[in-house]
This record gives C-alpha cells, sequence and structure tokens, in this order.
C-alpha cells in the first residue's frame, strides 16, 4: 500500500466522522420532535391514557406481548388489539386469565379494578389510534 | 513513514492519507445507495417527481455547482503552490476556496428558506423528502470541508507544507473534491433531469 | 499481569460467567416455555423469565466490559489502577444490587417492586430491558460513575494509548446514553423513540468501541503485531461503525409513529452497517496471519477470531435480512427479530468478553497460559456453543419466515397463536439447540477446572 | 525540513496550473450545458443519456485529475470511476424504467 496512513490522522477522521453524523442524528430528532404531533396521536393523549401506559408498564406486559412490533415475542402484537378485538372483549379476557388450559401458554391475573381496566383500554385506542405507517400489515398484527 | 523519498518521481502514490480514502468510500457508497434509491423511486412516481421538480431553482443548483467546481479548483491551485514549496502562498487560494464554498451555503440557506416558507418539510411528499435529505446532507458535508478548508488555511499560513509534508493539505483536498463529486451527480439528478 | 492491581478484574470476570450460567438456565426455561406454555406457571411466568433473562445478559456484559477495562487500562496506560479499592466496592455493589434486584424480579410481584423501589415517582419501568427498579438504574449510574472515575484517573496519570481512549469513549458513552432510561413520558411515540436512544446507541454505538478496543487489545497481545497498525485500523473501524450506525437508528422508527422518513434514511445506512463488522472481520484475520510470535494460549486467538465471524454474521448479515423498510414491514417484531438478536450478542458481545476472559484468565491465575488439555477443553466449548448458536439463529429464521408467512403475507392470515401452533417444531428444536449450549457452557466453565501443565508466566 | 532544499524529486501528483484552469473551464462549461438542458425543459431517454453521460465526464475529470488519482495506484481510480459508472448507469437504468412505466 503506497501513500501516507498515519494514526494522527485516522483519529482527526474518527472524531470528525462521529461529530458530524452524530449531529446529523440530532438535526433529524429536532424535525422529529417538531412533526411529532403529526403522527403520534397526542391529541388523544388524556391522563386516562397516561395511566393505562403505567398499568401497561408496572404489569411488564412487555414480557411477553409486542407492541407496535417491540417487546417479546411470545403473546399476540398489541398495538392494534383495540380494533382487532374491541374494548370489552379485552376486559373479559384480561379478567379470565389464566385459562388453565394443559400445556398452553399462560397470561398471568393481574387483578385489575374496573378503572385500571378502563385506563389500559384507553391505552390500548390510543396506541392503535398512532399513526404508524400502516404496520401492521393486517389485523392479526 | 517513507514519503516520496524514493528516487523514482513517477512511482504511483495516493495522495492524502489512507484513512481519508476509506472515509471517502463509505461516503461515496452513502451518496451513492441514496441516488440510485431515488431515481428507483422516481420511477414508481414520474408524474409527482416531474411537477415538484419544477418547483427548485435551477438556476442556484447551477451557481452553486460553479461555486464548488471554482473552489475545487482553487484548491488544487493551493496544493499545487504548496507542493513547490510555498506553503504561505497556498493560504489566499485556500481562502477563496473557502470563500466559494460559503457563498454555496448562502445560496442553499437562501434555497431552504424559500422551501421553508412554502411550508415544505420533509414529511410533505416523497420528492420533497428526497430533496431535502439529499440536498442537506451534502450541505452538512459542505459545512464540514468548510471547517477542514479553515484548518488547511491555517496551516498553510504558518508555513506547515511543503513538499516534504503534503498529507494534510492533500488529505483535506481529497474530502473536498470528494463534497464536488457527488454534487456533480446531485445536481443534474435532482434538479434537471426528467 | 504486569501490574497487581490489574488483578481486581478476576472476580468481575467469575461474577460474570457466573450470571452467563443463569441467563442460559432461564433461557432455557423460556425455550420450553414456548412449547409447554404452562411450564413454571404461574411460579415464573414467560415475561418474569424473560426479564431475568436478558438482564442477566446485561449485567454480565457490563461485568464483563468493567473487568476488561480494570485489565487493561492499567497495563495500557502502564501504571496500577488509581484505586483498586474503589472496583473492589463497586464490584460488590454491584453484585449485590444486581442479585437483589433479580431475586426481587423472581420472589416479588413485578407491580409491588414497583411501587417499593419509587416507580411511583419516577416511572421508569416496565419497558423492554429497561426493567430494572428506579433505584436499581441510579445504582448503575453510581457504579458506572465510580467505575469511570477510577478509569479516568488512572488513564489522566499514565500513557495515553489508542486502546485506552477508545475504550474509554466507548464506556463514558455507555454511561451517558444510559440517562434516557429515566426519560419515560407518557407520549408512547416519544418514548419509544428516546429508548432507542438507550438500545441502540448502545449496541449499535458505543458499545462497538468497546468490542474494538477489547479485540484490539487481545490482539496486539496474541499476535506481536505492531500497535501501531493495530490502532490506525482500530480508528478506522469505529469511525465505520459510528457512520453507519449513528444514522442506523433510524431502522428503529419504521412503524412506531414517527415521521416516514425515517423509512429512507434508515434503510440506507443500516444497510451500510454490515461494513465494519466486515472490516473488523478482516482486520482479526490478517493481524493473526501477520503474526510474530506464537502465542501459547491457542483457545484466546479462537475466540478473537470467533468474535469477528460470528458478530459479522449475527449483527451484519442477520441484520441486513430485515433492515430494509419494505422487508421489515413484514418481518418486523417476528422471530426473526430474535434470531437476529441471538446471534448478534452472541457474536459480538458474548464472544468479546469471553475473549478477553479466555486471555487474561490465565494471567490473572499466574500463567501464560492454560495447559493444552484445558486449552482443548475451552476451544470444544467454543464450537458446542457457537455451532448450537448458529442453529438457533436458523431454526428462529425458519420459525420467523414461516410465522410471517402465515401472519402477514398470506391472503388469509392466520391469528398469532394459531401460527406458534404451526411452528412449535422449530421451536422444539430450538430448544435442543439451546441444551447443546447450555453443554457448551458446561464445557466452558469445566475447562477452568481441568488440571495440567500449564505455560509457566516468564516476566519480560 | 532543509532536506526539502535537497529533494526536488517529490513526484507532483497535481499536474500544472495550466491544466487545472482547462479542466475547470471545461467543467464550468459542462454545467452550463446541463443548466441549458434544464432551462430549455428537455426530456427522454436521449437527454438522460446526454445529462447522465456529462455528470460522468465531469466526475472523471475530478476523479482523475483534481483528486490526482490518475498517479495513483490503479485500484484507486478505478473504485472511483466504478462507483461513478455504476451510480450513473444505475440511474440511467431508473430513469429507462420510468419511462415504462
Amino acid at each position: 500500500m503506497s501513500g501516507t496512513f498515519t494514526k494522527a490522522m485516522a483519529r482527526n477522521i474518527f472524531y470528525g466522522g462521529t461529530v458530524f453524523f452524530f449531529l446529523l442524528l440530532v438535526a433529524l430528532t429536532v424535525d422529529t420532535t417538531t412533526n411529532l404531533h403529526k403522527s403520534d396521536n397526542s391529541a388523544n393523549l388524556t391522563p386516562q391514557v397516561v395511566a393505562g401506559k403505567h398499568i401497561w408498564e408496572t404489569r411488564n406486559c412487555i414480557g411477553c406481548h409486542t407492541l407496535l412490533g417491540e417487546g417479546a415475542y411470545f403473546a399476540p402484537e398489541l398495538g392494534n388489539v383495540y380494533p382487532r378485538r374491541g374494548p370489552e372483549f379485552i376486559k373479559a379476557w384480561i379478567q379470565s386469565q389464566p385459562t388453565g388450559a394443559p400445556g398452553r401458554r399462560q397470561m398471568p391475573q393481574f387483578h385489575l379494578t374496573d378503572q385500571e381496566l378502563d385506563d389500559l383500554v384507553a391505552f390500548l385506542k390510543y396506541t392503535s389510534e398512532i399513526n404508524a405507517q400502516k404496520w401492521p400489515p393486517n389485523i392479526e398484527g | 513513514m517513507a514519503r516520496n523519498s524514493g528516487p523514482e518521481t513517477t512511482a504511483r502514490r495516493l495522495p492524502g492519507d489512507l484513512a481519508i480514502w476509506f472515509f471517502i468510500l463509505a461516503e461515496l457508497l452513502a451518496f451513492g445507495v441514496f441516488f440510485v434509491v431515488y431515481a428507483f423511486t422516481r420511477a414508481n412516481h414520474v408524474e409527482l417527481f416531474n411537477a415538484e421538480q419544477l418547483t427548485l431553482d435551477r438556476t442556484s443548483g447551477a451557481i452553486n455547482t460553479v461555486l464548488l467546481l471554482t473552489s475545487s479548483f482553487f484548491v488544487v491551485r493551493a496544493v499545487q503552490v504548496a507542493e513547490a514549496g510555498f506553503s504561505r502562498r497556498a493560504a489566499p487560494w485556500l481562502a477563496a476556496a473557502f470563500a466559494c464554498g460559503a457563498g454555496f451555503v448562502v445560496v442553499k440557506i437562501f434555497e431552504y428558506a424559500e422551501k421553508i416558507g412554502a411550508g415544505i418539510s420533509l414529511s410533505s411528499s416523497t420528492f420533497y423528502m428526497f430533496y431535502l435529505s439529499l440536498t442537506f446532507f451534502h450541505f452538512m458535508h459542505v459545512i464540514l470541508g468548510l471547517v477542514i478548508i479553515a484548518a488547511m488555511w491555517n496551516g498553510a499560513r504558518t508555513g506547515r507544507y511543503g513538499p516534504g509534508n503534503m498529507n494534510g493539505i492533500e488529505t483535506g483536498a481529497a474530502y473536498w473534491h470528494m463534497v464536488d463529486l457527488v454534487w456533480l451527480i446531485l445536481f443534474p439528478l435532482i434538479y434537471v433531469m426528467r | 499481569m504486569k501490574y497487581t492491581s490489574q488483578s481486581v478484574a478476576l472476580p468481575y470476570f467469575i461474577a460474570a460467567i457466573g450470571l452467563f450460567v443463569g441467563q442460559i438456565v432461564f433461557g432455557l426455561a423460556m425455550g420450553l416455555q414456548y412449547v409447554v406454555g404452562d411450564f413454571l406457571f404461574p411460579e415464573i411466568p414467560f415475561n418474569v423469565a424473560r426479564m431475568v433473562h436478558t438482564n442477566l445478559l446485561i449485567v454480565w456484559l457490563l461485568f464483563g466490559f468493567m473487568g476488561a477495562a480494570y485489565y487493561l487500562i492499567p497495563e495500557e496506560t502502564e501504571t496500577e489502577l488509581y484505586s483498586p479499592k474503589l472496583a473492589l466496592l463497586m464490584f460488590w455493589i454491584f453484585l449485590i444490587a444486581g442479585a437483589a434486584t433479580i431475586l426481587g424480579y423472581l420472589f416479588v410481584d413485578y407491580n409491588t417492586l414497583a411501587e417499593m423501589t419509587g416507580n411511583n415517582i419516577l416511572a421508569t419501568m416496565g419497558r423492554e430491558f429497561l426493567e430494572q427498579p428506579l433505584l436499581t438504574k441510579i445504582g448503575i449510574v453510581i457504579v458506572a460513575l465510580a467505575f469511570l472515575f477510577n478509569i479516568s484517573m488512572t488513564m489522566l496519570k499514565g500513557r495515553k494509548t489508542v486502546i485506552s481512549i477508545v475504550m474509554l469513549l466507548g464506556l463514558w458513552g455507555l454511561a451517558i446514553f444510559f440517562l434516557f432510561s429515566f426519560y419515560n413520558p407518557g407520549n408512547l411515540v416519544k418514548d419509544k423513540f428516546y429508548w432507542w436512544w438507550v438500545v441502540h446507541l448502545w449496541v449499535e454505538g458505543v458499545w462497538e468501541l468497546i468490542m474494538a478496543a477489547m479485540l484490539a487489545f487481545v490482539l496486539i497481545k496474541v499476535t506481536g503485531v505492531d500497535r501501531e497498525v493495530i490502532e490506525k485500523w482500530l480508528y478506522v473501524i469505529i469511525t465505520l461503525a459510528l457512520v453507519t450506525g449513528l444514522i442506523g437508528t433510524g431502522h428503529h422508527y419504521f412503524w412506531i409513529g414517527t415521521p416516514g422518513y425515517w423509512q429512507w434514511w434508515g434503510s440506507i445506512f443500516s444497510a451500510l452497517e454490515p461494513i465494519p463488522f466486515f472490516a473488523m472481520t478482516v482486520f482479526a484475520f490478517n493481524m493473526v496471519n501477520r503474526r510474530r510470535r506464537e502465542h501459547p494460549n491457542k483457545a484466546a486467538v479462537l475466540w478473537a477470531l470467533g468474535t469477528g465471524v460470528m458478530a459479522f454474521l449475527g449483527a451484519g448479515v442477520w441484520g441486513f435480512l430485515h433492515t430494509l423498510a419494505p422487508v421489515n414491514f413484514y418481518t418486523h417484531g417476528s422471530q426473526i427479530t430474535a434470531a437476529h438478536g441471538h446471534m448478534a450478542f452472541y457474536g459480538a458481545y458474548v464472544l468479546v468478553v469471553l475473549t478477553i476472559i479466555s486471555y487474561a484468565m490465565p494471567l490473572l491465575r499466574g500463567r501464560a497460559a492454560n495447559s493444552q488439555r484445558a486449552q482443548v477443553v475451552e476451544m470444544w466449548s467454543f464450537w458446542l456453543m457457537t455451532i448450537s448458536m448458529v442453529f438457533i439463529t436458523l431454526f428462529l429464521t425458519a420459525a420467523g419466515i414461516l410465522q410471517v408467512w402465515l401472519q402477514r403475507v398470506s391472503d388469509t392470515p392466520m391469528p398469532f397463536m394459531q401460527v406458534q401452533d404451526q411452528i412449535s417444531l422449530f421451536y422444539w428444536m430450538r430448544l435442543w439447540a439451546g441444551v447443546v449450549f447450555a453443554v457448551g457452557l458446561v464445557t466452558y466453565v469445566a475447562s477452568f477446572f481441568v488440571k495440567g501443565e500449564s505455560k509457566p508466566l516468564i516476566t519480560p | 525540513m532543509q532536506s526539502s532544499l535537497s529533494s526536488p524529486r517529490h513526484a507532483s501528483s497535481h499536474g500544472t496550473p495550466n491544466r487545472a484552469a482547462i479542466i475547470w473551464a471545461a467543467l464550468i462549461f459542462a454545467t452550463m450545458l446541463t443548466w441549458m438542458v434544464g432551462e430549455r425543459g428537455d426530456a427522454g431517454p436521449a437527454v438522460t443519456a446526454l445529462l447522465m453521460t456529462i455528470a460522468f465526464a465531469k466526475g472523471t475529470l475530478i476523479i482523475l485529475d483534481y483528486m490526482a488519482l490518475r498517479r495513483a495506484p490503479l485500484m484507486w481510480p478505478l473504485i472511483a470511476l466504478g462507483w461513478m459508472l455504476l451510480v450513473c448507469s444505475m440511474i440511467g437504468l431508473a430513469y429507462w424504467k420510468g419511462l415504462a412505466a
């Protein structure tokens, strides 16, 4: 390999390139943040939805399910469970767990109150109305 | 560091530091993929792209091409002068190159201001997404290039470069020519070709 | 071992291996739950097992990184560690906090745990990989700061090599980006957006600096290639990693409510992400081929080369498979994601930690290399774990392709659970591959206890 | 630094000032050509081919002379020119595909 290859130059290019691409990421992040309200359904982000998100988190739902495709892959996608099943089915389903069917995957009983169930459903409704660029491909998630 | 010490003047030599050439290859790859993706996406939305392309200011695009080419020429002159052993005399050439690059930035800012004023953003349409993404990605390269030219200017002014020490100035020059090179495709692709 | 304070690395490495064993035990349990759904229910539901599995992975890798730093920073900077006592204290704090957290997961209801640990003051729990209680998260920050203080002070008083600088940059980045785990807005899209600033900017950003620095350190030691050469290439490789990986974050912003342009930015830049991994593989093989000495520790060389190849396959190739937005539209959140996750973590981070352990452990135990017999056992464990991981990945990929086909591509899409039943054969095969992996891990642990004539340490 | 007096052997990779100026003039002329095509609003396969050929020609001058890869080890100009050729022809292909649609 003819020509020069110095550690100092390689270092400068590393720092320059890193700063450059990090700034680019920040620039895109700024644009995303300013335009996020167009897609994030924040108009419907009520205190009840936030309370529902808290239920979602403190029951570690993400440990089995996916939400908008992120989470574990053990149980169904719930980003669109609201249009798939509707509010009453969701509440009844959560209340009737676990099924106890031998050999089948089991969901724990969380003993949620009616209020908590409503909050959780509100959160799932809000989530289903986020503009996720037409994902998932169909209602089965 | 056996730099240019051989007696044979005809030996092939990569100008500048090898490290910048890896960086340049990565950049060319990124730009190349971006260009090709643009072209194939356009093939599916020809009417949209043709219509919105007309809203771009071709003349400022052409002016910017001239500015970048001229700036590149000045950098070549700076390298030639430094190579001849006159580091300090390279400084004005680099200053001129910087001025042209800064001119590019100014023209581009006017162009962006006009588009943003018209309410156009990355999310307006596929065409504007590409127009803004590609030109902004390139725009940031111009800014980085200007920082590098300023550093080279400082080096030249303090007499750092000469036939025995061309690595810094050649490395910066190679990067700047790359910024020019991708614009040579970007301009006809996004502003002109229909 | 050239500096006595390097010996603080020893407990870190032992803890790492111990937690690794725990991680695999829970991995096997989950593998079984995939096919025998009510296994261990309701004592250890899947979500608890998974949380333990992934959190143990993160914690033992962090133990590995810290141990690696305590081992290589004194040697690189040519000075004793600033405070070995602080390092040992942090070891115990981190181990006890980590163990308490895992026990909390296992024996306390997650909601109760959240209430007990201040989640109502600042809600940070219940997000994938960041399930740790607030107290644990704060503990991690404190341990990380004390660790970074210790390492940075060591470096300030010693020689500043490229390897130590890159290692330190990576570790500082790790600590800084972890701070985003404290940001959990009610807006789910924002939550997810910045969640990736921890997860992606860790594993496809700053962790790659740590990994490259660790690999470069071992390569210098086992090949004897000139430091200048290795350090220049180190810079080039990490430049490529960050140039592609930073904007590559966009491949997580396709379907979570973020603007559509991320599909383009994310696809284009993450499509280039295999390049640094490929460069790392070429680099590792190149350096070994140009070696100037025959290091007695053959096993360490094998782990190092394995890191290059498996990181390229797992992170590079399997990442590329589903990184383009039109493909990811169908594969997002399927078993293909799981396949990629397994091989990428194993190839890049598990192997690099095992590489440094393989190199440093004999030295910490007062010998240049283990006995021939011990090394043979260790190399067997490499092949058992690596090959079984390849099969785990292949079976999950097959499961994923079938899942995507039945549930998402087909004109008559099937419900999730029905599809899971259809692909259970692949889950069974994955489980058996996992059993082989566990056998490999037992072999690995056993290799530390194999007797035989070890190579004596010759102090230069 | 002193040694530089006694070593005028530095292989000049960067041509002469005149050559650089002539190339600059050619590049500007080519840019004007592209701009004129745009102002006239010409379109079609021939125009696409013309514009991509102009871009390729300009790129070649930059790569070989300004970047000074003409005197670099053969691999480098080949990679750069290969990139240019590949990108220009892929773009041409995509435009041709756009015509058919």
